[in-house]
């Protein structure tokens, strides 16, 4: 059982290293941070299997994670609009020079 | 082993923290650079102190007083960056020293 | 003991109070912990003078579970003199970071910012404990980095980010050698530190905090970060920056070179200290030289100043320690650590009223400024006489105690620096002088309250006072002093 | 076998760190820092550390990359220029594989490894997590100091506000689509958060969890319900938000000081009440961990960007 544990913990970490690989190729900024989520993602099931191998206490440390994920994701799409301070949703689809477009035309150049 | 396996982890950290602060320009990125150097540390103070018979709690309570410091001084940090390039638009040091 | 826990207490309670409370108290709540801070920092002296070093463990646990605090006499004496500068800022912040002539931002933020300074101040000077001590530095540095900021200029910006970059790298590689320490020994206590067993990796622990610390002091060559942020912050900043600050590290240099490790003190290492000294008094001064505003001359003075206290280290430490000029040449350092103090409070206190009356501290338009403030000139040139080593002041007692200690080890090269330093401050400073006491006023001058002149104008009189009565204080520092060895000069 | 699972751990985040270190752009950078915080977490959990790893994850991964990722967002609009693209640097690599290399000799002349007896100390200080024994008892002085060095870095903060916005709501002007993903996000984790986070203040005393971990959970909650435009951002005027500011370290402070005044030592809990008097400071430091963090990352008051 361990044993198979860590094969799964192994396996974990190979698919984060894949994650890893799309944040240093991007090439768009929101490439890269999706790429990130993933890794959050992968950490707490990373976490959730340690928990079950070492010291079920880990579980809160994997819930504490995926509450923290979710910021960074905020701070990013706030991030994207002009006044960092808004929110995408906000302006309808892309018809030109709107904010939307423009925002993602930043985002598709990379950094 | 495993614990030598992460103080060589962080002792590495130190120094790649080290090479960005001193080779990196941008400002935020040596704010990076900072955390590494700190974290790298305690990595190493961490291992130290899981080397006897139970954990040491003492290192514990040090980095997670270490972890809040660091957050504190890059949170003032990073204000000064943003607050420098509002009022000039730098985004790095200016060479010199010395005020007009 | 009690006045130890006010004296740490008061200040951060100070803070608190002041940020908790409506903007129109933090005056008169600053003011009082303030006073009621400074009066305990007396008491304290006091009792350390008649019953020798006072330990408080907090808590109530022994080191090495708990964190051990102690007043010696070298703390007590600091102490008493970071009151006495802070009581003086407080008086000129008073008239000058007044929400009317500040800004409602910097008169909100510099209070409780002055009095977490001390807070953090008080703390470092008594904590035994390495981690401690890191966590009074960080609060120190933070403290001391937003006071430069508060000017709220992009020079002012600048200035202090660079200061954060030292002093971040500087905290960074005092905590290596915090880290490498209590992986050896599993202690961070001093006094057991002296008493350990010796391991391998100590000597890289104590070059890394000394490196650490040398940035934070401003030693030469990591000054460059101090004259810009000294010079951009407003004047009673400026004058807590200056006069205390460096200070704060510089003790920690010698707890750790003096008490916790003085075993691994090497001669080479003691005479690079000194050397690195010995180059910052010369290169300071000569930077002072050719600067043309008063706060940047006065700011460049400091360097050159914190370049006398290492002369301490070959005088005093490793194999001197147990000659008989060493008493002599650790009490001259500390000498300068508490004149300079109070003579470069008063220097920024006499920039800031400058300011406040005709509007900028470029030499040029400071001329004739004496005739219009004639106590403001005098305290410019009673400080100046202090940082000269002229007698009868503090700094000449310093100098003095230093240079018979440097004849009598047979180190005259230092002799040959401390003589040179003394000329180069007469340089810099005449050029001030001369500008104020010059006959043609240039400038219009906005009246300035005689009280607001009298703050420097005491804290001068006071830097000259400790040469006139160096006996007391002479004495107190003598108390809990690290292997007194033999009296003998 | 538990071997390679660390020497992997370990290779993965030093990867994550020379990408954030020596990955060209600033935002690279950032977002690798962000996944080098979450790694480094599991690497404390695999050291045992679990309260360790929790802070690491609340304030490493979560805070401060949040931090980063908007001043970021902002350096870009803002900046008139790019920072200069730099080659390797000869000088700076020798420094830090120097440094690195003398950290590693240290490591193997340690000697046997020596650290306090907490065992008997900790019964009297009725917490079951040795940890929170030595943060909250032992070591009082430092964690005291240390949630006033937060307040000094707020304080340096507002410090760089213009003086234009100083009566200005804190951060920018944050606002969301009505019944948006967002809006809706911003409702939707303030009750699990707030659960959580005072979970893992009350477990702290004898399991993992603690203040500054839960204090760090619930600035989480308030940032994202700030941002979300759900909660109004406080100004700096407001006498709330600097009671609540100061709670934590006051009501640390003064429980030290009746301890004086009762004739005990500085900072001394007397066993009998260890424990209740305990969980009220870390209450009241709870309190103020989270909003000082919250309004740290929102920032000074500012009214609205320059455009460039």
């Amino acid at each position: 059982m361990t044993l198979w544990l860590h094969i799964l913990v192994l396996g974990l970490l190979a698919s984060l290293a894949g994650a890893l690989w799309r944040v240093w190729h991007g090439p768009a900024q929101s490439d890269r941070m999706m790429a990130a989520q993933l890794v959050g993602t992968g950490g707490v099931a990373v976490l959730s299997v340690l928990a079950a191998l070492q010291d079920w206490d880990l579980l809160v440390v994997a819930l504490a994670l995926a509450v923290l994920a979710a910021l960074a994701a905020v701070g990013f799409v706030k991030a994207q609009t002009p006044d960092s301070a808004g929110d995408p949703e906000e302006t309808p689809p892309p018809t030109g020079g709107d904010r939307r477009s423009r925002a993602v035309r930043a985002t598709a150049h990379g950094d | 082993m495993s614990l030598t396996v992460f103080a060589m982890t962080g002792a590495s950290l130190v120094g790649l923290g080290i090479y960005g602060l001193l080779a990196l320009p941008q400002l935020l990125r040596r704010i990076i650079s900072f955390n590494l150097i700190g974290s790298g540390l305690f990595l190493f103070l961490g291992a130290a102190g899981a080397r006897g018979e139970a954990v040491d709690a003492v290192p514990q309570a040090l980095i997670i007083t270490g972890i809040v410091v660091a957050l504190a001084a890059s949170a003032l940090a990073v204000g000064l960056v943003v607050a420098l390039a509002r009022r000039s638009g730098l985004v790095v040091l200016p060479d010199e020293a010395n005020p007009r | 003991m009690t006045a130890l826990v006010i004296v740490l207490a008061l200040p951060l309670a100070g803070a608190l109070a002041v940020i908790a409370l409506p903007v129109r108290a933090a005056v008169p709540v600053a003011l009082s912990a303030t006073a009621l801070t400074a009066l305990s920092a007396l008491v304290l002296a006091a009792s350390v003078w008649q019953g020798g070093p006072v330990t408080l463990m907090v808590g109530g646990w022994q080191p090495p579970l708990g964190i051990a605090l102690q007043a010696d006499g070298l703390a007590a004496a600091l102490i008493v003199m970071s009151a006495l500068v802070v009581g003086a800022v407080a008086m000129a912040a008073w008239f000058e970071m007044a929400a009317a002539r500040a800004g409602p931002r910097a008169a909100f933020g510099f209070w409780p910012l002055m009095l977490l300074l001390w807070g953090a101040l008080n703390a470092v000077y008594v904590s035994r404990d390495l981690f401690n001590l890191y966590v009074g530095l960080e609060l120190l540095s933070l403290a001391a980095v937003a006071l430069v900021a508060i000017s709220g200029t992009a020079q002012a910006l600048v200035a202090a980010l660079r200061y954060m970059i030292f002093a971040l790298a500087g905290s960074l590689l005092y905590l290596a050698g915090v880290v490498l320490v209590y992986a050896g020994h599993g202690t961070l206590d001093i006094g057991l530190l002296s008493a350990r067993s010796p391991a391998p990796g100590d000597a890289l622990a104590l070059g890394l905090m000394t490196a650490g610390l040398l940035a934070k002091t401003a030693l030469f060559p990591f000054h460059v970060w101090l004259p810009p942020a000294h010079a951009s912050a407003p004047a009673p900043a400026s004058a807590l920056l200056s006069a205390l600050v460096p200070k704060a590290s510089f003790l920690i240099l010698i707890r750790l070179w003096f008490e916790a490790m003085p075993e691994l003190a090497s001669t080479a290492a003691l005479l690079m200290l000194a050397g690195l000294g010995a180059i910052a008094v010369i290169w300071g001064g000569v930077l002072a030289l050719v600067q043309s505003r008063l706060k940047l001359i006065v700011a460049y003075s400091t360097v050159a100043q914190l370049g006398y206290m290492f002369l301490v280290f070959p005088l005093a430490g490793g194999d001197g320690s147990a000659q008989p000029w060493a008493a002599g040449a650790w009490t001259g350092a500390m000498f300068q650590a508490l004149s300079h103090g109070l003579a470069k409070a008063a220097m920024f206190l006499v920039a800031g009223i400058c300011i406040a009356a005709v509007g900028s501290d470029r030499l040029g338009d400071l001329r004739g400024l004496a005739r219009a403030l004639p106590m403001t000139g005098f305290a410019f040139a009673l400080a100046a006489i202090t940082l000269m080593g002229l007698p009868p002041s503090g700094g000449f007692t310093a100098k003095y105690l230093l240079m018979t200690s440097a004849f009598a080890a047979g180190q005259w090269p230092w002799a040959l620096v401390l003589a040179g330093g003394g000329l180069l401050a007469a340089a810099y400073l005449y050029r001030p002088l001369a500008a104020l006491f010059t006959r043609d006023a240039r400038l219009p001058v906005h009246p300035v309250a005689r009280a607001w002149q009298g703050v420097p104008l005491a804290l001068a009189a006071l830097a000259v006072l400790l040469g006139l009565l160096s006996a007391a204080p002479f004495d107190l520092l003598q108390i809990g002093r690290p292997e007194p060895a033999v009296e003998g000069l | 076998m538990s071997l390679a699972l660390d020497l992997a751990l370990c290779g993965l985040i030093l990867c994550v760190a020379l990408g954030a270190v020596v990955g060209r752009g600033v935002f690279r950078s950032v977002i690798f820092f962000i996944t080098y915080g979450l790694l480094l977490a599991i690497g404390w959990a695999r050291l045992g550390a679990k309260d360790v790893a929790l802070a690491e994850a609340a304030i490493g991964a979560g805070l401060t990359g949040v931090l980063l990722l908007t001043a970021h967002g902002r350096l870009r609009r803002m900046s008139v220029e790019r920072a200069p693209r730099v080659g390797p640097n000869p000088m700076a690599a020798t420094t830090g594989i120097a440094v690195a290399l003398a950290l590693g000799w240290a490591w193997f002349a340690l000697p046997a490894p020596t650290a306090p007896d907490l065992a008997a100390a900790l019964p009297l200080t009725g917490m079951g997590n040795p940890v929170t024994g030595v943060l909250l008892h032992f070591r009082a002085w430092d964690t005291l100091l240390e949630s006033i060095v937060l307040l000094a870095a707020l304080l340096g903060v507002w410090m760089l506000a213009r003086d234009v916005d100083w009566h200005a709501p804190l951060g920018l002007r944050y606002h969301a689509r009505p019944g948006g993903v967002l809006a809706s996000f911003g409702r939707l984790l303030p009750p699990i958060g707030l659960s959580f986070g005072s979970y893992l203040v009350w477990a702290g005393a004898d399991g993992t969890g603690g203040a500054f971990q839960g204090g760090t959970v619930l600035a989480a909650v308030v940032l994202v319900a700030m941002m979300a435009g759900v909660l109004p951002p406080p100004r700096v005027a407001q006498g709330g938000l600097r009671a609540a500011l100061v709670v934590g370290p006051g009501v640390f402070l003064l429980s030290g000081l009746l301890a004086v005044a009762l004739g005990m030592g500085f900072l001394t809990l007397p066993p009998a009440v260890a424990k209740p008097a305990t969980l009220i400071i870390e209450v009241a430091l709870t309190v103020s961990i989270a909003v000082t963090l919250a309004v740290l990352v929102i920032g000074p008051p500012d009214d609205k960007e320059p455009v460039r």
